[in-house]
């Protein structure tokens, strides 16, 4: 039973940090990353390969070049590796497309980069995938048990701190840039920002984000296989952000967590129901028109973005009196 | 040498396959700017039918005319009563995608509790093997070629000569100026969500003949290469869709040949997104320029 | 076994957290009713008369979906025929599921929910190769007896003493097709395997058996699955004239690629063989709509472990039950020679008479006696049925029970090193000839 | 319009030295668009326009519709690039340069319509206008709230002096989508004063907007003047063009048809044709 909550609130966490760096890309910057998904596999095949070991040691399994370096060098390299991809990706695609182009040749991207990793097994052990992962912290002597619980306390920690680095950013003049570039690229670009730097901006950090996600989640699991990281999984977390709130932290930490939520406990409510065709076509197509229900209700989410207000110092020309006035006539 | 021949024959097929489908999701996307994700399962859903008509023993070519006239009316009704709700309520260019996800979802879904997770059958002949040079064809392909050249040639007669056709290009050109002008913007995008709807019925039993079975997944699979073929040509150009069909169509089998059938669709793709590179708007980007939406 | 290809299409994946959405409250509701369950663990002996599970781990959607049917399909006249006789120690046995949907990202917390309520349950029939890997760890915890469904090769020594794999490793039919093919006489041969799982194992090893027992691979082509056409890679197989070809692919990839070569090669189709996954329900209705039955069932062969003649009691009390049982699969004709049906058919009798024979619903306990129970030996009474099973160990005899596979002959390391078979492709498969043994270990070598 | 003589350093001139130029042509002007066009397709949309601004002065850029103004305006701003030609800005040729480069340089445009960040409050609005604000970096994000909270206060200050101005000062949290159109313009040209611009291109400032709101509009262009900030206006409203600009522009079917002052140009038979012909 516990472990089964550890890895509830794994997965929980982990869909949270991934959801928030797409966020930052299509929540706040308004990027069509439709190749999210690939990010979050470049992280975990990143730290597979830093933390499996040399290709002979796993006889069974192919991959081009393998090492095992300890806890958290491995994350990291995921990081770096997701950053620079997400730079490599903008470069290719956000540079001179318009938004619907981008979107479209992302898709395709996440696709080609499917297709790579299965056709060639010699790469990352085609579509089998790559498994016997170890885990992170091997010098931690702990029941499996509390193993457990100190990874999910691990990642709990990331998450924060990964909370704390979107919050600086959506917080700052930047972020500002950002939702401005989301708004409307063409006036951004009239006020003098760099609209393709942001952009890039954007990928690398999201992409550092989505691949730290990835990293954590491949030594839980311990397995990772294209089938895992299929262009559909990018709509998934897309959903969670649009649920939960666009360009609203807490907003899209919700959405991820109500989806994974879900997700999770659907796995053990589902096999009870019987006959498995009917019964889970019936339930797709309900789910289908909840979506559409969702979107027709909530469009901007359970927790919208919030309006940012500047307050005013008393070190402000307008007098104080008058500020208190205004706010009291907002409520 | 020969195989580059035969498989240039092979690709013609698979084109023709994309043609009226690349036609009809670009068709769509000018009109409404809706990428629409739902597409493919519209398309599995008129082969379905195409395949009830076939059972109840209706000709195969008439099943195609019958889905292809199903796929045009659900396509309207979708936009009409689902799509343009949603628009009116100013749900954003990524929001109208999910929203057509989830109505892939339905679709499919619906198609798999009617009929089940196995594939159907038109009934195809097994006749010969027409050769013209190194390429080879059943009648089935034959037709399937002939098919979709005339919906491309039609498609291109309707919009080069007719009013409609005309005032289609104006609605995709700019919506709010077409209608300035007095053309009945909404009669229009209902017309191109018709006929689009139709060549996607008709492309659906198209692929189905080709595929040698149906199955609910089958349009949702193609879609990838569609959105290509329609990229390729500049998003929302019908001459580029037909140009994008192509060259998608003959790199999916020539590739094969060159390297091997696990990298044919990435050559492809990768051809793609290096034409995007250079032409980022697609190879008929000139049109698209002079309406000012490209940078 | 398995035949994941390249995911597209594969909706059912985890998109569905996108779907899953608008009932989120029910989901925190029950996540909080979950959290509250007594923490039973899969040791604590069970109340009399309460009923035991057997979980089939397996995919139940997504492209493997059929692997769901095929566990099932040897679960159910198990079941059925340990409960006719009364139960295993009074406890009534019953079949779940736990679907794994085909990739372990999905597939760890579905063994993370089956660990979590393992409390009833005694077995696993699965997991297949999609998620055998990612979930080893989960299930290795669990201590449950563990009928793999995966052909890995991984597994081919394993030593964990709760999993069991009583079918041959995917490899192991590869080799097969190339001892079937030089067996034949033929020395040209065609290897066309779609990008996937099981093409990774029985891909390179029908090519390197042929090659060891002197063939020639005229042809070597890979499908990409979902593609609109594979002309270009069936013209590389027509021109290459090969005597054979050695395939594998999902349905609709097949579909495809043999009505695209029964065209272009004016009708004809040469010998092909094929896998355990060809012999599915779905596999053939898709090939036989392509080319048409009587092609199929001519020039088609599957590569799948020897199962007994029908006319062994084990099968015959199978069969009964298999038809028997108020709950079948969908098209349960088609299981009746399938090894998979019958290996866990065999697989939940074994377990039941393990309870019988120890005494115990612990897994920890009764495992450890499968093996004696499925190896006949000095003064055992060799039984084909649950019901004279458990009445001869009620009687204080020790048992050896052959089933419905036969003996098994299961080794040290839990696996079956059994005879290969030809079946006949098509509605009524049939047993063509047994494949050389000798051949097999010349081309295995 | 002579061209600009290589090896003329160009300075950089301060908005209060700039008025006295006015006067005196001998200085460089500020804006120089030399023999500028642009094709698309086949449509030649801007044929060899030339023409200068002077720092501190208004310049009118008029025409009926279809002439090629907004493309002009787009050539200088930098969005859209000329197929030839030159277009100087303080001494730098800006043709070839990345988009932002302009309003970089102090060169800022606002937009015919829909130029807002429509889900970012005014102040918000004003405030991406900063050019170089601390925390505009991935780095100075990082480094927190103490690190730019100080210079962000500051803009925020000088932004509700602007607002202030303009009479927007209670809108400051409204979305800048639940403004009025003609608010919206206001805030347009707050925000592009943010940016401290050395000249302003208003895309038809006045269109759409009611009269109260136009005068407002009128009586702020001609303080920014008073400033010494240039302007280039395209506009339909002749007799705000008149009241404001020193000079017009006239442009038709993509070329310069005629240019002087407001009455002179008026008076012409070739404006009075392509114009007024046409605008019937």
């Amino acid at each position: 039973m516990s472990y089964y909550l550890t890895v509830m609130a794994m997965y929980i966490l982990i869909g949270i940090i991934a959801a928030w760096g797409l966020n930052l890309q299509f929540g706040e910057t308004g990027v069509l990353n439709f190749a999210y998904v690939m990010f979050i596999a470049a992280g975990a095949y990143t730290t597979a390969v830093f933390t499996l070991g040399h290709p002979s040691a796993n006889g069974t399994q192919q991959y081009f070049w393998g090492t095992h370096l300890p806890f958290p060098i491995p994350w990291i390299a995921s990081m770096a590796v997701g950053a620079v991809l997400g730079v490599l990706v903008g470069l290719v695609s956000l540079r001179r497309l318009r938004g619907d182009y981008q979107a479209m040749v992302m898709l395709v991207v996440s696709l080609i980069a499917t297709y790579l990793v299965s056709a060639n097994t010699g790469f990352l052990n085609g579509q089998t995938g790559l498994a016997l992962i170890p885990a992170p912290f091997g010098s931690v002597h702990l029941s499996e048990l509390n193993y457990r619980w100190f990874f999910v306390a691990v990642t709990a920690v990331v998450a924060l701190l990964v909370f704390d680095v979107m919050r600086r950013i959506t917080g700052s003049p930047l972020g500002r840039t950002m939702r401005a570039v989301r708004e409307n690229e063409a006036a951004a670009v009239a006020l003098g920002t760099n609209v393709v730097k942001i952009r890039l901006l954007t990928m690398a950090v999201g992409g550092a984000i989505a691949a730290l996600a990835g990293a954590i989640e491949v030594q839980f699991i311990g397995a990772w296989s294209p089938a895992g990281w299929t262009y559909p999984e990018t709509f998934g977390l897309f959903a969670a952000v649009l649920v939960g709130g666009r360009g609203n932290l807490g907003g899209v930490a919700l959405g991820a967590f109500l989806v994974q939520g879900l997700f999770l406990e659907g796995t053990v409510l589902l096999p009870s129901l019987g006959n498995p065709d009917l019964v889970g076509a019936v339930q797709w197509i309900t789910m289908g028109v909840m979506i559409m229900l969702f979107m027709w209700f909530r469009p901007r989410g359970v927790l919208p973005e919030r309006r940012r207000r500047f307050a005013t110092e008393a070190r402000s020309r307008v007098p104080l009196l008058l500020v208190r006035a205004q706010r009291d006539a907002r409520g | 040498m020969n195989q580059v021949l035969s498989s240039l024959g092979f690709g013609i097929v698979t084109a023709s396959i994309l043609l009226p489908a690349a036609i009809g999701f670009t068709l769509q996307f000018s009109a409404t700017n809706v990428l629409n994700i739902g597409f493919g399962s519209q398309m599995t859903l008129a082969a379905f039918i195409g395949y009830v008509c076939t059972s109840h023993g209706i000709g195969l070519w008439y099943a195609l005319v019958l889905a292809g006239v199903f796929g045009g009316v659900t396509s309207l009704l979708l936009n009409r009563f689902l799509l343009t709700p949603f628009m009116r309520r100013g749900t954003t260019f990524f929001g109208m995608i999910v929203i057509t996800i989830a109505l892939s979802l339905v679709l499919e879904y619906t198609i798999e509790a009617i009929w089940g997770p196995v594939s159907v059958f038109y009934p195809l002949s097994t006749g010969g093997i027409v050769h013209v040079g190194a390429m080879s064809f059943t009648a089935e392909q034959l037709v399937i070629i002939g098919i979709g050249v005339a919906l491309a040639l039609a498609t291109h007669a309707m919009l080069r000569y007719t009013r409609t056709g005309k005032a289609m290009r104006a609605v995709a050109g700019n919506a709010p100026l077409a209608r300035a002008s007095g053309v009945p913007a909404q009669r229009i995008v209902d017309l191109a969500w018709l006929l689009s709807g139709f060549m996607g019925g008709a492309a659906g039993v198209m692929l189905g003949i080709s595929l040698a079975s149906v199955s609910f997944t089958m349009g949702d699979t193609m879609l990838i290469e569609i959105i290509a073929a329609a990229v390729l040509g500049g998003v929302g150009q019908v001459y580029g869709a037909m140009l994008g069909s192509v060259v998608i169509g003959v790199l999916l089998e020539e590739s094969a040949v060159v390297l091997s059938g696990a990298y044919a669709p990435i050559s492809a793709f990768v051809v793609l997104v290096i034409v995007l590179l250079i032409r980022p708007t697609g190879l008929f980007a000139g049109t698209a320029k002079a309406k000012g939406v490209a940078a | 076994m398995s035949d994941r290809c390249d995911g597209r299409g594969v909706r059912r994946g985890k998109l569905w957290r996108l779907a899953a959405v608008p009932a989120a409250v029910a989901g925190l509701g029950a996540m909080v009713s979950v959290a509250t369950l007594p923490g039973a663990s899969a040791s604590t002996a069970h109340a009399s008369g309460s009923t035991l599970n057997i979980v089939s781990f397996v995919p139940f959607s997504g492209p493997d979906a059929s692997f769901g049917d095929l566990a099932l399909s040897g679960c159910y006249p198990a079941v059925y025929a340990v409960n006719s006789a009364g139960g295993a120690m009074g406890h009534k046995l019953a079949c779940t599921t736990s679907d794994t949907r085909g990739d372990p990202v999905d597939a760890v917390p579905a063994a993370n929910a089956l660990v979590a309520h393992s409390s009833n349950v005694v077995a696993v029939f699965g997991p297949s190769s999609d998620e055998a890997l990612s979930t080893e760890s989960l299930l290795e915890k669990a201590k449950l007896p563990t009928f793999l469904m995966a052909g890995l090769s991984q597994y081919d020594y394993q030593t964990n003493p709760y999993y069991w794999r009583l079918t041959p490793a995917d490899a192991a039919e590869g080799v097969a097709m190339a001892a079937w093919a030089k067996g034949h006489g033929y020395t040209r041969a065609a290897a066309v395997f779609a990008t996937g799982t099981t093409s990774q194992g029985d891909g390179p090893a029908s090519i390197n058996g042929f090659k060891a027992l002197g063939g020639k691979i005229v042809a070597n082509v890979s499908l990409t699955p979902g593609q609109p056409s594979y002309n270009t890679e069936v013209s590389q197989v027509v021109n290459a004239h090969p005597q054979v070809i050695f395939f594998t692919a999902p349905a609709d990839t097949s579909a495809t690629f043999f009505a695209e070569l029964h065209q272009l090669d004016n009708g004809v189709i040469p010998p092909t063989l094929v896998t355990e996954v060809a012999e599915e329900p779905g596999w053939i209705t898709a090939v036989s709509g392509a080319i048409g039955l009587p092609t199929l069932e001519k020039q088609f062969a599957a590569m799948e472990a020897a199962t007994p003649p029908t006319t062994i009691p084990g099968w015959s009390a199978f069969h009964k039950s298999l038809y028997a049982s108020p709950t079948k699969v969908p098209n349960v004709s088609q299981y009746v020679d399938d090894p998979f049906t019958l290996s866990y058919y065999d697989a939940g009798i074994l377990v039941a008479l393990a309870i019988d024979q120890t005494r115990s619903t612990s897994p920890a306990v009764f495992d450890s006696a499968i093996l004696g129970l499925a190896t006949p030996g000095a003064g055992k009474v060799v039984v084909h049925t649950y019901a004279a099973g458990a009445a001869a160990l009620a009687k204080g005899k020790k048992i050896a029970f052959i089933g419905a596979s036969g003996n098994l002959y299961i080794n040290k390391h839990h696996n079956v090193a059994g005879a290969f078979a030809a079946v006949s492709e098509g509605t009524n498969p049939h047993r063509i000839a047994l494949v050389s043994a000798t051949l097999m270990a010349k081309a295995a070598a | 319009m002579t061209p600009v003589a290589d090896g003329v350093v160009a300075e950089v001139e301060r908005p209060a030295a700039a008025a006295a130029a006015v006067a005196s042509h001998r200085t460089e002007p500020l804006l120089a668009v030399e023999e500028v066009s642009v094709a698309f397709g086949g449509l030649r949309a801007v044929d060899r326009l030339s023409f200068e601004v002077d720092p501190g002065t208004i310049v009118g850029l008029i025409g009926p519709n279809g002439a090629g103004k907004s493309t002009a305006l787009k050539i200088i701003g930098g969005e859209v690039r000329p197929t030839s030609g030159r277009v100087r800005f303080d001494g730098t040729d800006l043709v070839g340069t990345a988009p932002h480069e302009a309003a970089r340089r102090g060169l800022v445009r606002t937009f015919q319509l829909g130029g807002e960040f429509g889900r970012l409050t005014v102040m918000e609005n004003l405030l991406v206008a900063v050019p170089g604000m601390k925390g505009q970096s991935l780095l100075g994000a990082l480094a927190g709230k103490r690190f730019w909270r100080a210079s962000q206060d500051a803009e925020v200050r000088r932004a509700r002096d602007i607002l202030s101005g303009l009479q927007l000062r209670d809108k400051e949290d409204a979305y800048a989508s639940d403004l009025s159109g003609g608010q919206r313009k206001l805030v347009e040209i707050a925000r592009a004063l943010m940016a401290r611009p050395k000249m302003l291109l208003l895309d038809e400032p006045m269109a759409g907007v009611n009269r109260s709101l136009a005068r407002r509009i009128e009586e702020t262009l001609s303080s920014l003047r008073a400033e010494g900030i240039a302007l280039l206006l395209v506009e339909h409203e002749l007799g705000s063009v008149e009241r404001l600009c020193e000079r017009v522009v006239v442009m038709a079917s993509g070329s310069k048809i005629a240019e002087g002052d407001m009455s002179e140009v008026r008076s012409r038979d070739d404006v009075l044709s392509a114009y007024l012909g046409r605008r019937r």
